[in-house]
């Protein structure tokens, strides 16, 4: 009883579904994990997935895009989610060009959102300084100066950082870490001097790494123009959404293969499907999956549809529930499947204990299921 | 055109409904039930419903000739949001409804369909169910209750039990055992009679909660007409299993009333906030917001599959699902009232502030996953037919 | 793996079990639950158990007890949970006897303690104010007048209040409710000028009811001399024990007689007790309840131990332990009960659905599992 | 008498464990294993190990001609007290003392318990077990691996899974195939045999958390003199139920490490406290709240069953539920782990305070249900042997 999709969304869907199993399928991730470049992205496959128009789904027509919504990007999102993708569409166009479209100018909109369109401008959004998401406890310091803005501080687990060619950086023009106000967020060019890189595995096989800006200086032009507290809240919760639409291909896909799984799979005798007390774990999964796509769905559409006050603190509500309920379901069904495969379960050979590493990771960014409990806890006034 | 139809809706709540009827009944048994000795629990119950028979809004999406309003599924939707907007008392609480509709509709003929369908939808007949047997629950196909052919007639002898209503029913819809000499999915058949036929004996079931709402039911050679058997001899358990889904629908549905307490608000004004405005009882705080998102997942996903017919085309298959998953949550609800009330809703009497019987609901809501088929079968149910499973 | 039972021990379980299977069993429990006079319990069953000697087990010898300790108090309580027998026990002796032990000075020791022995004295605690229990938020007052003290104010869930001889009331004789320290602790009679009681039916059946006191005076001696915040929390804490062992004895019983029916009942021509996911849930069920029984036996072992400021504190520590655990194990076995039994397990006739009432009431009594795992953390210092 | 052997062991660890063997290993794999090959974590560790066996306390209980010290249950639960005390690193992380031992005592001639049972205690020789196979994990008895009756040999032939640390063992125990004729709970025998016995190939196999703590081995005519038999031919399956009794225990043991990381400390350390002294992160609080006090009631009841023997002596019964508490609550563990360290947890290479590797402990313990019979397996024998189910 989840939401149809529009003719238009089902044949996005599909497109991105073959693409993706013939370009970006789980064999090309473990080429990739196993590769020995320091890279962060595969730069053909990126323009590829560009040319297919994938990374202006969710942009303005007058910037090129082809303002399919959020509940289009999702599409792609969920799909790279069952295959494991690894591309800079998170990084560029979920948290980097939703940022510019948010709080950037007019002129600001026009130099960068075609080029994210197109493929030329790659992106990471540096915002979190510590392990836990806590968006205005951003101590980095911005400056103003006669040549524009001067930018000091450290930034972690900041994506795809040895590759992409600007940072969205948040950083403090004044007040105290913790304040809600007095944040600006600047586009940094990678090879600005002051700027250095330091990447470190993590267990996605994504790159992510500490950021350092050593007295960076930047002109005018590269300060967002309309940045808030409420903006930046905005900015969270859209990228919250896109991060539980990647976490619902996973547990999709890990529920798809492993029913598969308990069909073709026998011991004493039986398919282990057969056993009761597996039938009813996998029953109660099923049934959360849904929910979870339920959620997911919503808080998208109240995303596209939002234009007041009151549609978007709604939007923003749900786009902490979706990413609350994706965390919890995605636990459940990752850690079931690897517990129902058994031994297998746990080989870096076979796929199904892939999931779980990729699923913290989403799960953990931008705060993780006690974050947003708490979140909702307090937008409910308790 | 949409907005019109909810424009009208509207205007006509406003001018029809009463304050009485914009809330929800303490408990669920509380609500109207129509029949030839309707209980009256309050006293605008009988014209609320009247007003809402009389525009077919009782059922909305039935064709005009039974008492419908021949609304589409669209408008229906729309009608049941505008109620829920003001918190409108559903009108008519009726397994006539809910469970036997579909069945006539399907499996009867036109004449059942003219002599049953209008009363139902006013609320002049009210129905219960003969289904269960002492050693017939989750395995209801092994029911014994006999039918015997006599010609014209058939002469019922044996017993059901968890007959919800029993006792303030007019008429049972009822599964027979017509055949023994074939398996046992194979021999059963649907009957409909009038409980003041010589030889039906009620007998209410005490629950825990204190309420009585099941019978047991006992027969001793009850003659009912052939005319009024529902399909073909034998086809029984064919409309049991049909039945069954709208039964587990209205049960889950149940979890959907809102009360009017709102548990965190609830819990706010008996703990208070600490120094940053979160409930002082910050245990409780986790376990009431894990509840509220996932009450709210489920109610999303209700409403996405009655607003998108073709997002609930598999709602047949589906209504396991939600019936395992509403009656859990309703179980937790409970539950986190308990925690909220603490020592006070443990009282007989207490009431909430919108006048929930706490302790009473309580200890009913455990019963929401037995009755209708326990969590265990719809469990069984999804892993088999939905999700494939040998 | 839980602690095997000394032969003392042994001794006072099984008659216990076999006196309460004659006098106080679950018949018993029906007959009088549906009783038409206002008495809380029946007096001359209470006259037995007293002459058993049970009502002196955790009293010091000197003033006629047996000092087999809270271990050997809390056997008798377990055979009454799992017996759902009605008695003072509770009150009279669990909180009564154990506030006179813990805060009264020798006199009133021996004036009181030998009757509770005996069973000539019957008690009530009343502490609670609130549907929540919150040992220091007490505003009923005490005054010091030349005649001894003059109580005021409001309890609420008081046990057994239309039958004891005495309350032991905590009235707050300075500061203001919630401070720790002020308190003070008082043995009014019940026919004391001011005292008055109203019953209210619970669901368990036993009588609880508010306590109005209306400027009631008591003369000094009624004023137990050792109060302080630390005594009122050790009382707490043998109190959570003692509740603890009873919903000990509910989980075991709740859990024998569920066994029982799944190795009797049959459904689709097998006994239910055949279905895997049954016995899964039966099989977790089972080792919940090992882990109750454990962490019930270690508090009040560190109860019976304790002699220096550490070793209370370890107790106190493992009393909130035991609370908090118990409610948790009670409420997986009273819903499971009801769950795996069906259609019967709901119904009034049947027995196994009347231990859900119980254990709800003994769950909330001093702090539920909220309450206690707070504590928890607040002790471990997080 | 007690408190004076207490005194004696505590002034005996005083001198001897050094600094370096009083903390917990960041990794369990990181435990000294012995051998033919040792392989050395911290290079006091060989020199703690011969300590403690020249005290013949890396298997105290057993009889002093085997390398024992011939303790008492309470003398050695005292030992094992001091040792938690000071967080001393258990010396000898070995199956033939969890696993080969019991068989070799039980069913074990004095031959062969003189011949391996003194290497076993000092760490000479380290030992494998050769147990599941690709199409025989929960269902054991299925299993293919042939042996074949050479008159006083046998020939072994066919493969193995999940052998723990098979590639760094020097000798496997090992359940083989001796009679195809009879049903497959009869046909079984257990075998010892050097791993470097021509035709045995070892292949490591990778787990998700990066290490390869299992392999895959390979047995093509490989010659097992019958001598090295334990028990009668046909009799490994009852040695085999045995010996996995000892193997749960010695896997939910594992959960009993306790890191020096406090896990309410540490969240301290990160977020900090409300206005009350609380943590900040309330709802982690609540997480954190719970799985402590089922931590603590788990290790009490092991501690209990620990210190009175009559407590324990349903214990190989209950091996199965100490198994899969433990290692649930270990997963719980370290998800409880990766909520409070955040994403610094989910770096391959991070290492909390003690050095704990957060990622790849994490990804570990998720084969802990697996391994050794899977939760599933476990559940079934409580359900089956302890409770008497059907």
């Amino acid at each position: 009883m989840t939401l149809p999709l529009t003719e238009e969304q089902e044949m996005l869907s599909r497109s991105v579904a073959e693409f993706v199993a013939d370009r970006a399928s789980i064999t090309q991730f473990r080429a990739w994990r196993d590769r020995t470049t320091e890279t962060a992205f595969d730069s053909a496959l990126w323009r590829e997935i560009a040319e297919m128009g994938w990374c202006g789904i969710a942009i303005d027509e007058a910037y090129g895009g082809s303002a399919l919504g959020y509940s289009g990007l999702a599409l792609v999102l969920e799909q790279f989610g069952r295959h494991l993708s690894i591309t800079p569409m998170n990084a560029t166009v979920l948290a980097g060009a939703t940022a510019i479209s948010l709080m950037g100018s007019e002129t600001q909109k026009t130099s960068w959102l075609p080029a994210i369109v197109d493929g030329s401008l790659t992106l990471s959004l540096a915002w979190g300084e510590g392990a836990h998401f806590a968006p205005f406890a951003v101590a980095t310091r911005a400056e103003k100066t006669a040549q524009g803005w001067q930018l000091s501080g450290v930034k972690h687990h900041v994506e795809d950082l040895s590759s992409v060619d600007r940072f969205i950086v948040v950083a403090r023009e004044s007040g105290r870490p913790g304040d809600r106000e007095g944040l600006g967020v600047f586009v940094v060019p990678h090879d600005a001097k002051g700027v250095s890189v330091e990447a470190t595995p993590r267990v996605d096989a994504r790159q992510c790494g500490t950021l350092t800006l050593d007295d960076v200086v930047v002109d005018d032009g590269c300060r967002l123009t309309g940045v808030t507290s409420v903006a930046l809240e905005r900015l969270a919760g859209v990228i919250n959404a896109g991060l539980a639409a990647e976490l619902l291909g996973i547990c999709e896909e890990t529920f798809a293969r492993t029913l598969k799984y308990l069909k073709e799979r026998s011991q004493f005798g039986k398919l282990i499907g057969s056993y009761q007390a597996l039938q009813h774990r996998a029953a109660h999964w099923f049934v959360e999956v849904q929910l979870a796509r339920t959620i997911v769905q919503e808080a998208l559409l109240a995303l596209d549809r939002a234009r007041d006050a009151e549609g978007y603190r709604q939007a923003d509500m749900l786009c902490s529930m979706a990413k609350a309920k994706l965390a919890q379901v995605a636990e459940l069904s990752t850690n079931e499947a690897i517990q129902m495969h058994g031994g297998i379960g746990m080989t870096d050979a076979f796929d199904i204990g892939l999931y779980i590493k990729r699923a913290r990771v989403l799960e953990q960014a931008y705060g993780d299921q006690h974050h947003h409990l708490d979140r909702l806890a307090a937008l409910e006034g308790y | 055109m949409s907005d019109s139809f909810r424009d009208e809706v509207r205007a006509w709540l406003a001018a029809h409904c009463p304050p009485s009827m914009r809330v929800a009944p303490p408990e669920i048994s509380h609500l109207y039930g129509g029949g030839r000795r309707a209980k009256v629990w309050h006293p605008d119950q009988p014209a609320w419903c009247a007003a809402m028979a009389s525009r077919g809004w009782t059922v909305p999406e039935w064709p005009v000739e039974y008492g419908g309003a021949g609304l589409s599924r669209e408008h229906a939707a729309i009608l049941r949001e505008e109620m829920r907007r003001i918190g409108a008392q559903q009108p008519l609480f009726s397994f006539g409804i809910s469970m036997l509709s579909p069945v006539l509709f399907k499996f009867g003929n036109d004449d059942q369909r003219r002599r049953f369908l209008p009363d139902i939808a006013r609320g002049a007949i009210r129905w219960c169910q003969g289904y269960s047997e002492p050693n017939s629950g989750s395995d209801l196909a092994s029911l014994m209750t006999r039918a015997e052919d006599k010609g014209d007639h058939y002469l019922v002898n044996g017993q059901k039990i968890w007959t919800s209503y029993g006792d303030e029913a007019d008429w049972m819809f009822c599964l027979v055992r017509t055949n023994t000499s074939v398996p046992k999915h194979e021999g059963i058949s649907f009957v409909l009679f009038d409980m003041n036929t010589p030889g039906v004996t009620v007998r209410p079931i005490k629950l825990i909660s204190g309420a009585s709402p099941f019978c047991e039911v006992f027969f001793e050679n009850v003659r009912v007409e052939k005319t009024n058997r529902v399909g073909e001899e034998g086809q029984g358990w064919a409309i049991a299993t049909y039945l069954l889904s709208h039964e587990r629908e209205m049960i889950s549905s149940l979890g959907k009333i809102r009360h009017d307490t709102d548990p965190g608000r609830r819990a706010l004004e008996i703990f208070g906030t600490d120094g940053e405005g979160r409930l002082r009882n910050a245990s409780l705080r986790q376990t009431l917001a894990r509840y509220q998102l996932d009450a709210a997942a489920f109610r999303l996903w209700i409403e996405h599959g009655e607003r998108h017919p073709s997002a609930s085309a598999g709602m047949g298959a589906m209504s396991s699902a939600v019936k395992y998953y509403g009656t859990e949550l309703n179980k937790r609800r409970n539950e986190l009232y308990l925690d909220i009330e603490g020592a006070d809703a443990l009282l007989w009497d207490a009431r909430g502030p919108a006048g929930e019987a706490w302790a009473r609901n309580w200890l009913r809501s455990k019963g929401n996953s037995i009755e209708g088929g326990t969590s265990e079968i719809q469990l069984n149910i999804i892993a088999k037919r939905v999700l494939g499973l040998p």
